[in-house]
């Protein structure tokens, strides 16, 4: 493992949130690594899986504010897909490299840090359960 | 017809402006996006979303958006710090004497790299970048602070600047633009809540409106603690000030849903927190709108009555007096933080703006339009209404009017055109 | 030695049945204790087969017990767990140790029971195990084959009455009725009407058959939802559950009795139908105490 | 998954193979699911910090001698075979190539048809003595929680729900309805003898009688 | 043939200072591929563009590189560099290094830099071009309904020189005008006649339109106008259907038997009072009138404007006692709180209660009975007539039309979801427009700038007769898609159809028009059919790559 955060922004949400969040000097952990994509719909259980092959401890995917997603539904099936994924996890007995959703919109930088922060708490957390 | 090579001039970048720009510009016309403040966008840019975990429709995202969408297009061209000094000719032809003033900084060339800010002698700093979600992003410089305005010599900003993109010399640059229509889309200002001084905003540091709440939480993401440096937990929202009065003869539209969407966010945050709403009556109409009521109606306190009055005790709490028409007596409760939901007013300067475009204000003070119904077409053939300088609007109901303005345009151009044509 | 269940449905006014639930494992004292408790005081005992798919004694074998000790057994048939050739067998080995009530379910769906993974069989439903039994009493059996020695059933058959919507399930009865039974047990009816409804379209398809509405008893509010909520084709209505829950702390039993008391003697006075089945699953030692209160004793 | 896991302990290279036509359209072993497949098992193994080397194919139809024989190269390669296909793919594999041992990834649950994006409902039994004449055009054999042939059971919810899920409706009750539409009752109401079982002799074989 | 990628690095004029430029540069130049390193410090200025258009020549690279600011908005800037080059602008890929590194970050982040480089990078290995091309589209447009916004519509679609057809399933044009509602005087007969008049717009009565297939400047539309079958071709489809009221004599209204013939004169709608008013030979005008509305719906933009006039109206015509019970009066709407004034400053009396008011009948008048929240006790008005509150509804068929075009319908019923990126006239459809009351309760000055909206979106797709597309950015392979029906179902915006390329099998087909490149469908395939330029998953994985390299 070698401790990068995947990140997935939703070029319409946060990726921007994210380069707001750099004009603004508010500071993340610098595990994290944001892959930009159309829409969180875009992201398959698949890129998640080979994120955490390639030895990310986590996978965030981020997308509009649920009832905002540019393709209406895009946010939604992620939230599924995340979901998906965290049970395949389980099934093959891998806990404490989280993969999660968070919605948020372009103009809340803040929302963005909270997620990073947020992830790499349950990350320090569970490794030291272990 | 054709009007490719037609040009028409958009006054004022707020939203409003913006969707009009687009629209002309998605047309194929060319469009100058006259711009008096440094960065486009107006007030709905710094907004802040107010979503909960569900997306409160607030909009305030779809405006960063726009903004964006206007700035890339090949089609609009932007006149930042430009006012207009004259006009004359008629639909068609309009001639516009535009003053830019001088930024002193090349938005073009600024990088926004940040180093003319550390050579900076001055204490605050005289050279500064722009809010976050400025466009363009490109620094700004306060004659105020600068000592070069001073008299002074110094020249540090100007050497350090890899992109040479800091001109003192630069005077106010006069330029004509042929146009053959225009829209003004000058927008509002928001009402000062100091005209109300029994309410003690201005006196009372706990006493903010509703605008100081949503730059909060866009600089912030949370509710700031009151100056006493507690967490508020008690939290007051007074309606209607500045609308609905002898002075302001109209709803403004937009506060009974940003103070109620503003409470939700709050409640959203701090789930024990107290809200209450004082109100005239509640505006629940509009799409979705009714359903987030309906979500927040037993949260939420809601209270048919006018405050007359603030007070601040020694420890900070704030003591609201209000009427309670429910009851029909004179009520006191205390806040941690009263909240004035400050409305929509017309410009200070949309009197100069009228006088040199010639066109009316109405008694309340916004642009008037010919006659009802036909909300963006004024006296004068070719000049028309977008958003809310014509009235209160909230931000979709401006991009709306926006469009909608950009339609009349393509009418009356194609219409003249082929009258020309014809004749 | 009691009077066999076929003349007590012809000559009784008003016929009353109820249950023993066979034990889990095979100390079966709990059982015989029941029987001794209840063979003089009604018409017929039911044992259950493998109720709500939860396995147990056999019906058989209980019945047996019963018969030993002087009772009169009404054997439960479910489709569930066995195919035709082990339902025939086990009918014949029932009739040949005297045994001659079979009541012929459907059987509940395994998955409601406690070995969710068996196979179920369903080879036959309940309509055709009843024409099944038919065969058998003629002496052939399903393959037409002659069989030894006579076989005479007395058939029974189950209906829901409360069912929603009603009328598929009418239509299973009056294709029960059609095969031939000499008695219908209902599923618990809190609701007169619903009864009188039912049996008036019984009375159209077969005047003989004998109907026995189904009681049991409701012992608390908690029971009551429980019941609206899981079992299906039974509804309580609100009054009852009112009235349970008014009734003072620890006598929701004695309430419950009292209910379903009431509820007999209505049925016995309006003449509604000819008889009653009183299931009171797990307390059957207070079953008396029903038939005390409702005047049957 | 466990089951998978278990089974492929005991190798360090495997072929996850999907197919191409049925499983894919109803999202079991498609490449999607192929891909996802290998990965979980990569990720398994490297958790339990050995390794595994996963290939991964996906046959047109798995069901087809023909088109499984392609396969040859890459499962000479592999010690075992990870298949996603239904249980006849899966035994044509095996049998195709007998020195490799193939494992079944999917557990071929029902013949179905897609309800809405996402949900299949099981529609059909191959139980060979079809009864969809006499109801209406629903099969009670499976869509009766209990395939009963003369009507519902007495466990039928409030709104003709099925005893064992609230979320199914009672196949009968949608018979009854069909046939009250159509003026057909009387097809429920005539006694149906019980059913032949054995219409097709497990295990099944039917030849084509044309040319 | 292995991809010769440049890589152009930007410092921002020197701003980013936790970055070791010269040591990332180095760390690059050995990634596979790389074939030259640039540092070029004002990329976002016209020279330092020329400078990375003369590398691009000089190297004759293949793909490029661009480390430095976000890409929202210098990407497209950049991207023209490229073409002028002589490359296709989808051959770029940017890394981030600014906003989500350097000053993300405080200390020294040269390495984060490198791997976003290094992912980038292993992305733009697999970019390919993507063409654009110029779509024919049909421009006749179908304007679905024949009241006040129906009709406005096609006459500004005339204005601007577009065909429509009005499609309205009454015998007549305009027999439902709710939208226009107490707008007292407003001429829609005129209206009416003018489009009659008008060689631009088809008028087809009472017909329905039974199917509606393809996407946007290409739908193929069967219209049932008596019995007979119609097909036509449109450009673009506008939904003005309007919206319909009951009334709400349930609430608060429990009548004997005697009582409802009595009611019956005297519970009236809106609509019928103001057909009262315009009718010069009314016996007796009723001398009090009461009115209720605003209780069991929030949305009530368009009964308050009712109210409000036709109580003026009234108080003119007629001299009426009149009082109004409502909850909240909704203000927001242009110069409705002046109207709200008139009416009190003319004596229209407004009783303002928390509950819906009780009614009965009592000897032959109406009582109202409320409290009313100033007065804070129980008030009781006799009145002749009752303008009882009415409820908003969508016109019946709104969701059998949505169905057909599938498009979503709001938590009420009504066109549109409630999602903010469609205000406000557009659908999750490209090409289907929702114009006035059919999308919620506005009021007649939001109808009319719906109107001018859905006027202007259509006229800049359609009146060129053209629109310039990318082709094929999303497309679904014909040889792995099995029509599994996935992506058809998903696809948000009905942008996928069931095809042939070139007489084959039927696979799915993406329609370069309509669709709006999210990628939610080369999400689901099954079969991973569907191709995503600039998202594909080897693309995306390809990122992923570098940070088990690094």
């Amino acid at each position: 493992m070698n401790g990068r955060i995947i990140a997935f922004c939703c070029e319409h949400s946060a990726y921007p949130a994210a380069d707001l969040a750099g004009k603004l000097g508010l500071h993340y952990p610098e595990t994290l690594r944001i892959i930009r994509v159309p829409c969180a719909g875009r992201v398959d259980v698949i890129h998640m899986l080979r994120a955490l092959e390639k030895g990310a401890s986590a996978v965030l995917v981020l997308g509009c504010e649920d009832g905002a997603c540019h393709h209406i539904t895009g946010n939604i099936r992620a939230r599924e897909r995340v979901k998906h994924c965290d049970m395949l996890l389980r099934e093959i007995g891998i806990d404490g490299r989280p993969v999660v959703m968070f919605n948020l919109s372009p103009n809340a930088p803040h929302k963005f840090v909270k997620a990073a922060n947020e992830i790499t708490k349950i990350i320090k957390e569970s490794r030291e359960a272990r | 017809m054709d009007l490719e090579n037609k040009c028409v001039l958009v006054v004022g970048s707020g939203i409003s402006g913006i969707a009009s720009a687009l629209e002309l510009g998605n047309a194929g016309l060319h469009v100058y996006l006259l711009e008096k403040e440094a960065a486009v966008g107006g007030h709905a840019a710094s907004f802040c979303c107010k979503a909960t975990d569900v997306c409160s429709g607030c909009s305030a995202c779809v405006v960063r958006d726009k903004i964006k969408e206007a700035v890339l297009h090949p089609q609009v061209r932007l006149l930042t710090n430009s006012t207009i000094r004259e006009l004359d000719g008629k639909l068609g032809d309009f001639r516009v004497e535009i003053t830019q003033q001088p930024r002193y900084i090349d938005e073009e060339r600024c990088i926004a790299c940040g180093l003319c800010t550390e050579v900076c002698p001055t204490e605050p700093k005289a050279i500064y970048p722009p809010a976050a979600e400025a466009t363009p992003f490109s620094y700004i410089l306060d004659e105020g602070l600068c000592v070069r305005f001073k008299g002074e010599k110094c020249d540090l900003c100007q050497e350090s600047c890899p992109t040479k993109a800091i001109q003192f010399e630069v005077k106010a640059k006069e330029q004509e633009l042929s146009v053959g229509a225009i829209i003004v889309a000058t927008g509002f200002d928001v009402f000062d809540a100091r005209e109300k001084g029994s309410l003690g905003y201005g006196r009372y540091p706990n006493v903010v409106t509703g605008l100081d709440l949503e730059r909060t939480f866009s600089r912030e993401g949370y509710l700031r603690p009151t100056v006493s440096n507690k967490e508020s937990q008690n939290i007051a929202f007074i309606q209607c000030i500045g609308s609905r009065d002898q002075g302001h003869g109209y709803c403004s539209h937009v506060c009974c849903k940003y103070a109620m969407k503003l409470a939700g966010l709050i409640k959203y945050q701090s789930p024990d927190t107290q809200v209450t709403i004082f109100y005239i009556d509640l505006q629940t109409a509009g799409k979705g709108f009714a359903q987030f009521h309906e979500e927040y109606k037993e949260s939420i306190r809601f209270v048919r009555g006018v405050p007359v009055e603030v007070l601040q005790d020694a420890s900070g709490e704030l003591e609201v007096k209000f009427e309670d028409v429910c009851q029909g007596k004179v009520c006191r409760d205390t806040f941690d933080l009263v909240v004035l939901s400050v409305g929509i007013s017309p410009r200070k300067d949309s009197w100069d703006l009228a006088r040199i475009l010639g066109i009316n204000l109405a008694d309340d003070g916004f642009f008037d339009i010919a006659e009802p119904l036909n909300s963006d077409e004024t006296n004068v053939d070719g000049i028309l209404l977008a958003g809310t300088c014509q009235g209160p609007r909230d931000i979709p109901d401006s991009i709306a009017h926006g469009i909608a303005a950009a339609s009349k345009v393509i009418h009356i151009l194609s219409e003249f055109a082929s009258r020309r044509t014809g004749s | 030695m009691a009077t066999p269940f076929r003349e007590v449905l012809k000559t009784k006014g008003f016929v009353v049945t109820t249950e023993v639930g066979p034990d889990k494992g095979s100390n079966v004292s709990k059982a015989i204790e029941h029987i001794g408790l209840l063979k003089d005081k009604v018409d017929g005992l039911n044992v259950t087969d493998n109720q709500s798919s939860v396995m147990r004694y056999p019906s058989l074998g209980t019945c047996l017990l019963i018969k030993e000790h002087g009772g009169e057994p009404v054997l439960q048939v479910t489709c569930r767990d066995r195919n035709r050739l082990a339902i025939q067998a086990d009918l014949l080995f029932a009739y040949s140790r005297g045994i001659s009530n079979v009541l012929c379910l459907t059987g509940d769906s395994i998955d409601v029971g406690d070995h969710k993974e068996a196979k179920q069989v369903f080879d036959l439903d309940s309509v055709q195990l009843i024409h099944l039994v038919h065969t058998l009493n003629s002496g052939k059996d399903m393959a037409g084959n002659e069989l030894s020695g006579g076989i005479d059933f007395c058939i029974g058959t189950s209906a829901s009455p409360s069912s929603d919507p009603l009328e598929p399930q009418l239509i299973k009865v009056e294709k029960k009725l059609k095969a031939g039974v000499s008695f219908i047990q209902t599923q618990a009816v809190y609701e007169l009407d619903e009864l009188k409804r039912f049996a008036e379209f019984v009375r159209t398809v077969d005047e003989e058959v004998k109907i026995l509405a189904g009681i049991v008893p409701v012992i608390g509010v908690k029971m009551a939802a429980y019941m609206n909520e899981n079992v299906p084709g039974i509804f309580i209505p609100q009054r009852l559950v009112d009235e349970l829950a008014e009734a003072p702390k620890g006598t929701g039993v004695s309430k419950g009795i009292e209910i379903s008391a009431r509820m007999i003697r209505q049925l016995k006075e309006e003449r509604v139908c000819d008889g009653v089945h009183i299931m009171f699953i797990g307390r059957e030692e207070r079953v008396p105490e029903i038939l005390e209160v409702a005047g049957l004793l | 998954m466990e089951e998978i896991k278990q089974a492929m302990a005991l190798y360090k290279k495997v072929l996850v193979a999907g197919c191409g036509t049925c499983v894919t359209v109803c999202w079991a072993g498609g490449e999607k699911e192929v891909g996802i497949l290998a990965s979980q098992l990569r990720l398994a193994r490297s958790a339990e910090g050995s390794e595994i080397v996963t290939l991964e194919a996906i046959v047109e139809r798995q069901c087809e001698k023909e088109m499984v024989a392609e396969l040859k190269d890459k499962v000479t390669e592999v010690e075992a075979v990870l298949s996603l296909a239904c249980g006849s793919g899966v035994q044509v594999m095996a049998e195709l190539f007998e020195d490799k041992p193939v494992f079944p990834a999917v557990n071929t649950t029902f013949i179905g048809m897609p309800e809405k994006e996402g949900l299949w409902v099981e529609m059909c039994g191959a139980c060979g003595d079809c009864f969809l004449d006499r109801t209406g055009g629903i099969c009670p054999i499976v869509r009766c929680a209990k395939g009963l042939l003369n009507g519902p059971c007495g466990g039928t919810r409030k709104g003709g729900k099925c005893e064992i899920d609230p979320d199914k409706d009672c196949a009968w009750v949608l018979v009854y309805r069909r046939l009250e539409k159509q003026g057909r009752l009387d097809l429920m109401r005539q006694y149906y003898t019980p059913k032949n079982f054995r219409a097709v002799k497990r295990p099944g074989r039917v030849q084509a009688t044309k040319a | 043939m292995e991809a010769k990628i440049g890589v152009f690095l930007c410092n921002c004029g020197g701003g980013m200072k936790n970055i070791d430029f010269d040591a990332a540069g180095a760390k690059v130049a050995k990634i596979r591929g790389v074939a030259c390193v640039d540092l070029i410090s004002d990329l976002c200025l016209e020279e330092g563009r020329e400078k990375m258009a003369a590398g691009i020549r000089a190297e004759n690279l293949d793909r490029v590189v661009v480390a430095a600011c976000s890409p929202e908005f210098k990407e497209h800037v950049l991207g023209q560099v490229l073409e002028n080059a002589g490359l296709d602008g989808h051959l770029l890929c940017m890394a981030n290094i600014r906003e989500q590194c350097s000053w993300a970050h405080e200390g020294d982040v040269t390495e984060k830099a490198v791997e976003l480089m290094n992912m980038a990078v292993n992305k733009a290995r697999l970019l390919q071009p993507v063409e654009k091309q110029d779509i024919a589209v049909d421009r006749e447009v179908l304007v679905v309904g024949g009241g006040f916004s129906a009709v406005a519509s096609a006459l500004q679609f005339s204005r601007v020189g577009l065909r429509s057809t009005l499609l309205e399933k009454e015998v007549v044009l305009g027999t439902a005008t709710r939208e226009l509602e107490g707008l007292h005087g407003f001429d829609i007969c005129s209206m009416i006649d003018a489009v009659e008049g008008d060689t631009n717009i088809e008028i087809l009565t009472s017909g329905r339109m039974t199917t509606a297939k393809g996407t946007i400047g290409d739908f193929t539309v069967t219209i049932t106008k008596e019995g007979e079958e119609i097909s036509r071709k449109y450009g673009a489809i506008v939904l003005a259907t309007g919206y319909r009221t009951e009334l709400a004599l349930g609430s608060g209204l429990e009548l004997r038997a005697d009582e409802e013939a009595i009611s019956r004169a005297k519970i009236v709608s809106q609509e019928q009072l103001f057909g009262m008013l315009n009718d010069p030979f009314i016996d007796t005008k009723p001398k009090t009138i009461g009115f209720v509305f605003g209780f069991s719906d929030e949305n009530s933009r368009f009964p308050t404007l009712a109210t409000l006039n036709n109580a003026l109206a009234a108080k003119k015509e007629w001299d009426s006692e009149i009082y109004v019970f409502c909850k909240d009066v909704e203000v927001d709407s242009e110069g409705v709180e002046k109207l709200y004034r008139e009416a009190r400053e003319c004596g229209v009396v407004f009783l303002k209660c928390e509950v819906l008011p009780r009614i009965a009948v009592d000897n032959g008048r109406i009582a109202i009975e409320a409290e009313d929240v100033f007065l804070g006790e129980d008030t009781i008005v006799a009145c002749d007539l009752l303008v009882a509150e009415e409820l908003l509804f969508p016109t019946e068929g709104t969701a059998a039309l949505s169905s057909l075009l599938n498009i979503l319908l709001d938590s009420r019923g009504f066109y549109q979801d409630e999602n903010v990126h469609l205000y406000p006239v557009a659908s999750e459809k490209k090409g289907v427009f929702l114009v006035g009351g059919c999308r919620g309760d506005l009021d007649t000055g939001r109808v009319l700038t719906d109107i001018s909206s859905a006027v202007m979106s259509i006229d800049k797709l359609l009146l060129s007769g053209t629109i310039t597309v990318e082709i094929e950015r999303v497309k679904a392979d014909p040889q792995k898609c099995v029509a599994c029906l996935t992506c058809i179902r998903v696809c948000p915006h009905g942008a996928i159809q069931l095809g042939r390329v070139d007489g084959g099998k039927e696979i799915a087909v993406i329609v370069d028009l309509a669709c709006d490149a999210c990628g939610i469908c080369a999400a689901v395939c099954p079969a991973k059919a569907i191709d995503f330029q600039g998202y594909r998953d080897d693309q995306l994985l390809a990122q992923i790559e570098a940070i088990e390299e690094s």
